[in-house]
């Protein structure tokens, strides 16, 4: 079976190739149906590696399927290889999972839309990259799907690419995807020039044996974050993830909710030997802007309006937790938040794009409310990802979020109160935007006329197709949390199956006072939730207080403004500097010779005078001059 | 030693587009389509050859191949010495493979005929500054390719044409008039050596030495004539205009192949003859490259004009080719040697897009365009594809190129190397930034009517795209058949100068020796 | 005293085949003034034709002579007043090749400026002699003679469009700027004479070559060889000496400015290397560096004069000067003592230029028309269009003098640059090649005119036979050396270092002792 | 003293020569009438002349004079066509000097 695990991605690239080639005439909805019969075959066969990969002993759970040799220049010779082991199963598996129900949802989300099979197209080269991305042998293959899923999301985000912020968004999305790029591509310098080889087996090899100096694994994990800060949108570059949300909630919900923006998530995890032995501060960093960001996208999410937004400020958000899990040492924390969050994260985006399809593409909370009564399955399964990202037990964001807790408090108590706080501000706003969408009066009455586009102007339910991955994703955001149970060692599913790929880098916290009290985390954990959760019923269904929502978090803290503002007058000012230096004054030199050449010869045929006495006097001078310089030669 | 071959495909391989030329330039105006006929057949014939020299190419022999060498002018020791190696043979294809597509996809809109006939003059001047082994050979080809290109900028050209090609025609000359001198000088300074007069490459590199300050200044009279060719930073400024003023073909040459004459003269006649001197002028060539990389992407984002767009985006992909020359390692050069190729193709496709949406709507102000790409979908496409592997998206051959130099030059110009990488946001920025602006929006009433691909636009296309995928995905061929000879130039200059490649290192799996373990700093240091 | 007459009235004796090219050529002369003016007036092109076969003539019996001196090594003639050596032979024959192809572009020019008749052709003869006996002299008189027989048939051929004043002020302006400067050259002689002792070339070399008492006064003969310079420098018109050219060369008629610019320039250097090598090998030192400096004016001043010109013989005129630039350069090399490819290389330049400049004369003087007036840039517009052929050979003429590889230019150009390369004057080389790009500019304004700019009117332009056969021969001749030099270089390379084999040729019997 | 003794030394020949060269020279650049400049171009060939003829007796050696011979004829010859040039343009316009045949120029 581990064998066949190239068909992973094989299926979604045959789909897009497929779609590429036949895609006009294949048309809606067949393009869609086979995109995603070949996101779910995908799925099947990772699910048939997996157990493939189960039935052996956890040690050599470690397969590599090579399939050419892609760039080999002397010392330097990479595969196009993929890796098979418990990480990359693990991301395959709710990658193409997840996948083929965003497919299938994105069907009927997609309805009418005049570049349908193209949708798919790209949905299904999205997978193939990605999974490229999980799957890698070495950094090369992975930084292919890296600029792969950028490449994908640039298209998706400005697929409505009519309307000029989506255009706008898709640049901005890729540009800054690529400060992180280059990171990355500098990382993979300082690996080879030190490991003399980019696989992971070797670098992290190199790692463990102590061959990899402390400086340079402190280099290349720097350069790593930087790489993983632009895909998984934490500080300073989280900037573009919110514009994302120009893109179709489909593909917000898969790539700029469970899959793309975590794949930072993985890398970390994935290299987590290098980080072990680099600089200890490298660590702190990363928790440092883990947590910084985790607070900075929550309070900027409690002020927004526009549905999406919120859902992708709390992305952030959740991602900054998963970094914050990362630099606390707790990678399998942090793959168990990303799995989880994966599940309700899709879950509400999905939800809100049910909600946005049956409000007629109204985006505004403001102008929604009520809206429990008109699409009830919509809302119940949106409540269910409400409950667990608020982190309300059992839900699967609860046991995830409080694992990570666990870990912060033991490594830095600090952070672990950001990280509260944070978690207040999570059940917080998520509970301000059910109220906002699905409870209260409706506000959408006055819009009908202008949303009138349906014919009906009622807000309506989702066809079956897609509310049937909200059902089913909704039943795992409920049960997400059997995965990794704290109450005993035994039930810690996911730690034991990833342990070959994170035990170095792991952070053991046994015996520490937090893993001796972690009932009484728990505890504050579900304190915090509720209390967030009643805040916002306060405010919003009870408006018991006035509503907090000042413009500086509308505006997420001027941060993104006053970036766009220095990029379009300095920045552009200093461009366009370089610009004209460059037509002034490098150009201006060589066509400044050519005019000295011209004036000089101007100059010169002055002295042709036409007179033969003028004539005869310069034969003269030239006379005197020459004999000067023989009788100069005489008299030395 | 290279084996003779019976047949002297190179020969060929240069006559074949002279013959064609004056067979061009002999037939009657009044029957175009024979004019047009015959000078396919011959593009096509010289790129059949061409492809022949691939398939039959020996890959893992460094040495030249299908050498042909006869005396040419005995009393001054020129002789006419073809060959080809890893180094040259894929410029050769391309060359081979670009002139057909130019003329079978671009026709001149007036006297096509003289059109057609400097084309071929220029194929053949083209082919012979690749294949050339004599100093004075190569000078002959590489000064001759001029005066085609002079007439093809000047006589069908846009507006300011003329200056254009002027401009081009001087500043190159300008170079080129260091380099003579040069090279007659490495001539008579290596009679001692040699003991008789000769300009034959091979020669003169194996059996020359010079003294180190003689050998500097005769490298550095070569090196002004590459630097404006390749064009380098600060003698860069005849491109953009050339590249604006040009007929979309002569843009296409001129990035396809003809920049390329610098960068593989700097491996050719650079590094090859004055190995000593190329080490010692590094830092200068480096630094160079990284500003070139660097500026040149600056200068692009803030152009209005599409075709200077893309004209300084080639000064920056330039720059990584030379960054990689000068890195002499033997990824970064092999590296540099793709990447010539891929920038041949991708830069190249990308002036043909350019020379299409100008037929289509005669102006190539960005301002003026819009939305293109909902009128044009397809156009759009091909357009995207070709500008991901500009910007150098893994899986497309752009990134192959850019990523071997750069992690080459990691190696041993670790800190250029950091700047320069930042070149890869840049194409990134101006590339998108001017895609949105031409093909994202809604379009206005002049662009909805814009024309989506043609058929025979399309069959040229598909061969660029074709070849951008291929090689993006499955280089090896290639990589395998440039490496040897790179390895053995880097040779060839490490066992001539004190240069020190950096230390071989094991991937953990073999045991090793714990000194090849370097921290960065000791590598600094090395250096 | 009278024993010295009577020892010396006895005639030497003379070698009349060495002299043959000089004498058919003094035969055809009288010939053509004889019948001329005795028969009535010849068929037409006839003059032309009787012209070209005695300069074909000429050259054939240089030729016969070339294989004897390859034989028998070279030798002096006329009691040491003329050498026999390659060197004179190969300028003969280049003068030669100069004649014919100008008569041929003459005949139809006459014609159409109805001034048919054998005057012009008799002057070129008398203007070949001249020059052959400037290229092959010995002797300080014989070649001021030669010098001046050259000189005046040029002052009238210059002046000889009766009816265009700007022929009429060229000649003029030769003349007196002419006379002047050969006064100078003339006082050169006397004075290097008074302080030698000898007029014979060979004679002074070996009475500088410092045994003899003469080495001593030094003043005067420095001043002698300055003087001689000027002459000389005045006829290659090297800057400052050049003032004449430009307008001699507007003015004259367009096919005798060719032969200025082919015949006059080949006897002029040739007399320049004779007097500058064998005379003076021993004040190396002096006269180089003065060289060196007129070579760089003339480079520079050459090819800056022209960027702004307009009218395209005037051009010419300034890329003739630039081109004298480089040939000085050969000179300059040639000063290094023992290097012979410097004189092969500037004999070279100087037939490959010759017949370069023919070449695109022969295209000025059919395009100016009647009246030899339509000379601007603007005259040229379109000439692609309205005559294809004549307009590709001049660019080729064009490129040629650009230095372009491929043609004859190109290898004119790199003898030189090699010549100079090998003794280590780079830097002189570097300018000549800087020069040459500024000098380029000039010939691509033409081309722009011919080939890019809209024609003004499209009427067919007639090409004469004659003036299309020399365009022909010329264009042909500069490809072929281009591609396929070999065997002129083999030829040329045969002309070996003048100083050592005059004094060697000069036979001690006649030696006058020194007093 | 006696005024017989002194005898002109060679020097003094060619001092004078020299000056009479210098008279012809300055000639030429002041004069504007072409017939004079070509006066003052036949003094300097004389004043050559002069010198010759001062060295060849100098030397004791017959060749100086006979140079002066061919100088003889050269002059001649130019007076020949010196004459002719400047008669035809003086057919155009009897009262041209050199300055106004200056259309050449530039």
């Amino acid at each position: 079976m581990l064998e066949n695990a190239w068909l992973i991605p094989a299926l979604p690239l045959a789909g897009f190739i497929i779609i590429f080639l036949f895609g006009r005439r294949l048309g809606e909805p067949r393009a869609g149906v086979l995109a995603t019969l070949m996101t779910a075959g995908s799925f099947v066969v990772t699910v048939g590696v997996f157990f493939a990969l189960l039935s052996r002993a956890s040690e050599d759970r470690h397969h590599v399927v090579t399939l050419f040799t892609w760039l080999p220049v002397g010392s330097l010779h990479i595969d196009m290889a993929i890796l098979i082991d418990p990480l990359s199963v693990t991301m395959a598996l709710f990658i193409t999972g997840i996948g083929a129900l965003i497919h299938l949802y994105a069907i009927g989300y997609m309805h009418g839309d005049p570049k349908f099979s193209k949708f798919f197209l790209y949905l299904n080269l999205f997978i193939f990259s990605m999974l490229m991305l999980v799957l890698g042998e070495n950094l090369l293959v992975t930084f292919l799907g890296w600029e792969g899923v950028g490449a994908c999301s640039y298209f998706l985000i400005s697929f409505w690419h009519t309307r000029d912020s989506a255009a706008t968004a898709g640049k901005k999305a890729f540009v800054t995807n690529r400060v992180g790029d280059w990171g990355v591509m500098i990382a993979m310098f300082m690996a080879f020039s030190a490991v003399g080889t980019l696989s992971y087996s070797g670098i992290n090899e190199a790692a463990e044996s102590g061959q990899l100096a402390a400086v340079t694994a402190t280099g290349i994990a720097l350069m790593l974050f930087i790489g993983a800060c632009g895909k998984s949108a934490q500080l300073p570059l989280y900037l573009w993830l919110p514009d994302a949300m120009e893109g179709p909630t489909p593909v917000s919900a898969l790539i700029h909710a469970a899959t793309m923006v975590t794949s930072g998530v993985f890398l970390m995890t994935r290299m987590n030997p290098v980080l072990h032995v680099s600089y200890h501060w490298v660590m702190t960093i990363i928790a440092v802007v883990g947590a910084a960001t985790a607070l900075f996208a929550a309070t900027v999410a409690v002020a927004q309006t526009d549905i999406k937004k919120v859902l992708a400020y709390s992305t952030v958000s959740q991602l900054g937790f998963m970094f914050l899990a990362i630099g606390s040492g707790a990678y399998v924390a942090a793959i168990f938040h990303m799995v989880t969050h994966a599940f309700f994260k899709a879950l509400l985006f999905l939800g809100s794009g049910a909600v946005i399809h049956g409000m007629h593409h109204q985006q505004d909370m403001r102008k929604m409310g009520a809206l429990r009564k008109v699409m009830p399955i919509t809302a119940m399964t949106f409540i269910v990802g409400w409950l667990a990202i608020a982190g309300v037990p059992p839900f699967a964001g609860f046991w995830s979020k409080d694992e990570i807790l666990l870990y912060v408090y033991a490594n830095n108590r600090g952070l672990y109160l950001v990280g509260v706080v944070t978690a207040l501000l999570t059940a917080y706003y998520m509970t301000r935007q059910v109220i906002m969408v699905f409870y209260g009066e409706a506000r959408w009455h006055d819009q009908s006329e202008e949303h009138g586009a349906h014919g009906d102007a009622t807000p309506h339910e989702s066809p079956w197709i897609m509310l049937a991955p909200l059902v089913v994703l909704s039943g795992l955001a409920i049960g997400g949390g059997l995965l990794q149970l704290p109450f005993s060692s035994k039930t810690h599913f996911l730690e034991h199956w990833l342990e070959p790929v994170i035990e170095s880098g792991e952070r053991n916290i046994d015996g520490t006072w937090a893993s001796d009290n972690k009932y009484l985390l728990l505890l504050v954990a579900v304190v915090i939730a509720c209390l967030g959760i009643a805040g916002a019923i306060a405010v919003y269904a009870k408006k018991k207080a006035p509503a907090l929502e000042p413009a500086i978090l509308a505006n997420g803290w001027m941060y993104d403004s006053s970036v766009s503002r220095f990029m379009g007058g300095p920045g552009r000012a200093a461009f366009s500097g370089v610009a004209r230096f460059d037509a002034g004054v490098v150009d201006g030199a060589v066509n400044g010779v050519a005019r000295v050449v011209g004036s000089t010869s101007n100059a010169l045929r002055k002295v042709q005078t036409g007179f033969v006495r003028f004539y005869a006097a310069i034969l003269g001078l030239g006379v005197v001059v020459l004999l000067a310089w023989f009788l100069l030669r005489g008299v030395l | 030693m290279p084996e003779q071959i019976s047949f002297p495909i190179l020969t060929a391989i240069v006559f074949l587009p002279i013959i064609g030329a004056l067979l061009v330039t002999l037939l009657s105006d009044r029957r175009p389509e024979w004019v047009k006929l015959c000078a396919i057949l011959f593009s096509v014939g010289t790129g059949a050859l061409s492809l022949w020299v691939l398939a039959s190419f020996k890959s893992s022999n460094a040495d030249f191949q299908f050498v042909s060498q006869h005396d040419w002018i005995k009393a001054w020791g020129i002789s006419w010495h073809l060959g080809v190696d890893g180094i040259s043979l894929f410029l050769v294809v391309l060359t081979g493979v670009l002139f057909p597509l130019v003329i079978l996809g671009i026709d001149p809109h007036h006297d096509q005929k003289r059109y057609f006939a400097w084309l071929l003059l220029l194929e053949a001047g083209v082919m012979g500054s690749f294949l050339s082994l004599d100093l004075v050979l190569f000078f002959l080809f590489f000064e001759i390719v001029l005066v085609p290109m002079y007439f093809l900028i000047g006589g069908w050209g846009y507006d300011n044409r003329v200056y254009a090609a002027t401009k081009f025609f001087l500043f190159t000359m300008f170079g080129s008039a260091f380099m003579l001198v040069g090279i007659v000088a490495t001539a008579a300074l290596a009679r001692h050596d040699v003991g008789y007069l000769t300009f034959d490459l091979v020669t003169l590199a194996e059996h020359a030495s010079f003294a180190t300050n003689t050998g500097r200044w005769l490298f550095f009279s070569f090196a002004i004539a590459f630097a404006v060719k390749v064009p380098l930073f600060p003698f860069h400024t005849w491109l953009p205009d050339a590249h604006t003023q040009a007929p979309t073909g002569g843009s296409v040459i001129l990035a396809g192949v003809m920049l390329k004459l610098g960068t593989y003269g700097f491996l050719r006649f650079g590094l090859y003859l004055f190995p000593e001197a190329a080490v010692w002028a590094r830092p200068l060539f480096l630094t160079l490259a990284t500003i070139g990389i660097v500026y040149g992407a600056i200068a692009a984002t803030m152009q209005t004009d599409l075709k200077r767009l893309v004209a300084y985006s080639s000064v920056a992909h330039l720059g990584f080719i030379v960054l990689g020359i000068f890195a002499m390692t033997s990824q970064a050069i092999t590296g540099s040697v793709a990447q010539m190729i891929n920038h041949g193709v991708s830069t190249g496709a990308l002036f043909l897009l350019v020379g299409m949406i100008y037929e289509r709507r005669h102006t190539r102000e960005i301002s003026q365009l819009r939305g293109i790409q909902k009128v044009a979908p397809i156009f759009a496409a091909a357009f995207t594809v070709v500008m991901l592997s500009s910007i150098g998206v893994p899986g497309l051959n752009g990134f192959v190129g850019e990523f071997l130099v750069l992690i080459g030059s990691f190696q041993t110009a670790r800190w250029w190397t950091i700047i320069a990488t930042t070149g890869v946001i840049l194409a990134a920025l101006y590339l998108l930034w001017a895609y949105q602006r031409v093909f994202h929006g809604e379009p206005d009433e002049e662009n909805s009517t814009f024309a989506e691909l043609k058929l025979r636009e399309g069959m040229v296309l598909m061969v660029f795209i074709g070849i951008i995928g291929f090689t993006g995905l499955y280089p090896k061929p290639m990589l395998e058949r440039i490496e040897p000879s790179v390895d053995k130039l880097i040779e060839h200059v490490v066992s001539h100068s004190d240069f020190m490649p950096p230390a071989e290192i094991m991937p953990p799996e073999e045991i090793m020796p714990p000194e090849e373990m370097m921290p960065p700093e000791e590598m600094e240091l090395e250096k | 005293m009278n024993a010295l007459f009577a020892e010396n009235l006895v005639g030497p004796s003379i070698s009349w085949m060495g002299i043959s090219p000089l004498l058919v050529l003094l035969g055809g002369v009288c010939v053509l003034l004889l019948l001329g003016s005795i028969a009535p007036r010849w068929p037409k092109g006839s003059y032309c034709l009787f012209t070209v076969v005695v300069s074909l003539a000429t050259a054939v019996a240089a030729m016969l002579q070339w294989h004897d001196v390859t034989k028998n090594g070279p030798k002096m003639l006329i009691a040491d007043a003329v050498a026999l050596d390659h060197f004179a032979l190969l300028a003969t024959i280049a003068i030669a090749i100069s004649i014919a192809l100008v008569s041929l572009i003459t005949d139809d020019y006459l014609r159409r400026e109805d001034y048919d008749g054998p005057e012009v052709y008799a002057l070129y003869l008398t203007a070949a002699i001249g020059g052959v006996v400037m290229a092959s002299s010995n002797d300080l008189i014989v070649l001021f003679l030669g010098l001046e027989t050259l000189s005046l048939s040029l002052y009238l051929l210059a002046a000889s469009h009766r009816k265009r004043a700007e022929s009429q002020e060229a000649g003029l302006k030769y003349f007196v700027l002419g006379g002047f400067s050969s006064a100078f050259f003339l006082y050169g002689i006397a004075l290097t004479y008074g302080s030698t002792g000898s007029t014979n070339l060979s004679k002074i070399a070996s009475a500088l070559s410092g045994d003899s008492p003469f080495s001593q006064i030094d003043a005067m003969l420095l001043v002698g060889i300055g003087l001689m310079l000027v002459g000389l420098a005045f006829k290659v018109s090297a800057v400052p000496f050049h003032v004449w050219t430009p307008d001699v060369y507007e003015g004259a008629p367009s096919p005798v400015t060719a032969f200025m610019a082919s015949a006059g320039k080949i006897a002029s250097f040739a007399a320049l290397l004779r007097v500058l090598v064998v005379a003076f090998p021993t004040r190396i030192d002096d006269w180089r560096p003065a060289i060196w400096v007129l070579a760089v004016l003339t480079l520079l001043a050459g090819s800056i004069l022209a960027v702004v010109q307009t009218n395209v013989k005037r051009m010419l005129a300034f890329s003739s000067i630039s081109h004298a630039g480089f040939l000085l350069v050969g000179v300059e090399a040639a000063g290094h003592v023992g290097d012979k490819d410097a004189l092969a290389a500037v004999l070279t330049y100087l037939l490959l230029y010759a017949v370069l400049v023919i070449g695109s004369f022969a295209v000025v003087t059919v395009v100016a028309g009647k009246g030899d007036s339509h000379t601007t840039l603007d005259d040229f517009r379109g000439l692609g269009k309205r005559r294809p052929a004549m307009a590709l050979a001049l660019t080729v003429f064009l490129l040629a003098q650009a230095g372009m590889p491929a043609t004859s230019g190109f290898i004119a150009k790199f003898g030189v640059i090699k010549a100079a390369a090998e003794v280590q004057s780079y830097s002189i080389a570097i300018i000549a090649m800087l020069a040459a790009v500024i000098a380029a500019f000039l010939y691509l304004r033409i081309m722009v005119s011919v080939w890019l700019a809209d024609s003004t009117d499209d009427t067919k332009l007639a090409v004469p036979t004659g003036a299309g056969i020399a365009i022909t021969l010329a264009a042909v001749f500069t490809i072929v050396v281009g591609v396929y030099p070999g065997w002129l270089l083999d030829a040329t390379r045969m002309v070996s270092n003048l100083a050592t084999i005059a004094v060697q040729a000069v036979d001690p019997a006649t030696q006058t002792p020194a007093g | 003293m006696n005024l017989a003794v002194i005898e002109p030394t060679t020097s003094w020949y060619l001092v004078l020569a020299a000056v009479l060269f210098g008279i012809g020279t300055v000639g030429v650049m002041v004069r504007r009438n072409p017939l004079v400049m070509f006066m003052c171009i036949e003094l300097m060939l004389n004043a050559v002349n002069l010198s010759f003829v001062a060295l060849s007796a100098s030397l004791s050696d017959i060749n100086g004079q006979t140079a002066v011979f061919f100088v003889l004829v050269v002059a001649a010859a130019e007076v020949v066509v010196g004459l002719g040039i400047i008669v035809s343009i003086m057919r155009r316009r009897s009262d041209a000097t050199a300055d106004d045949l200056s259309v050449l120029k530039g």
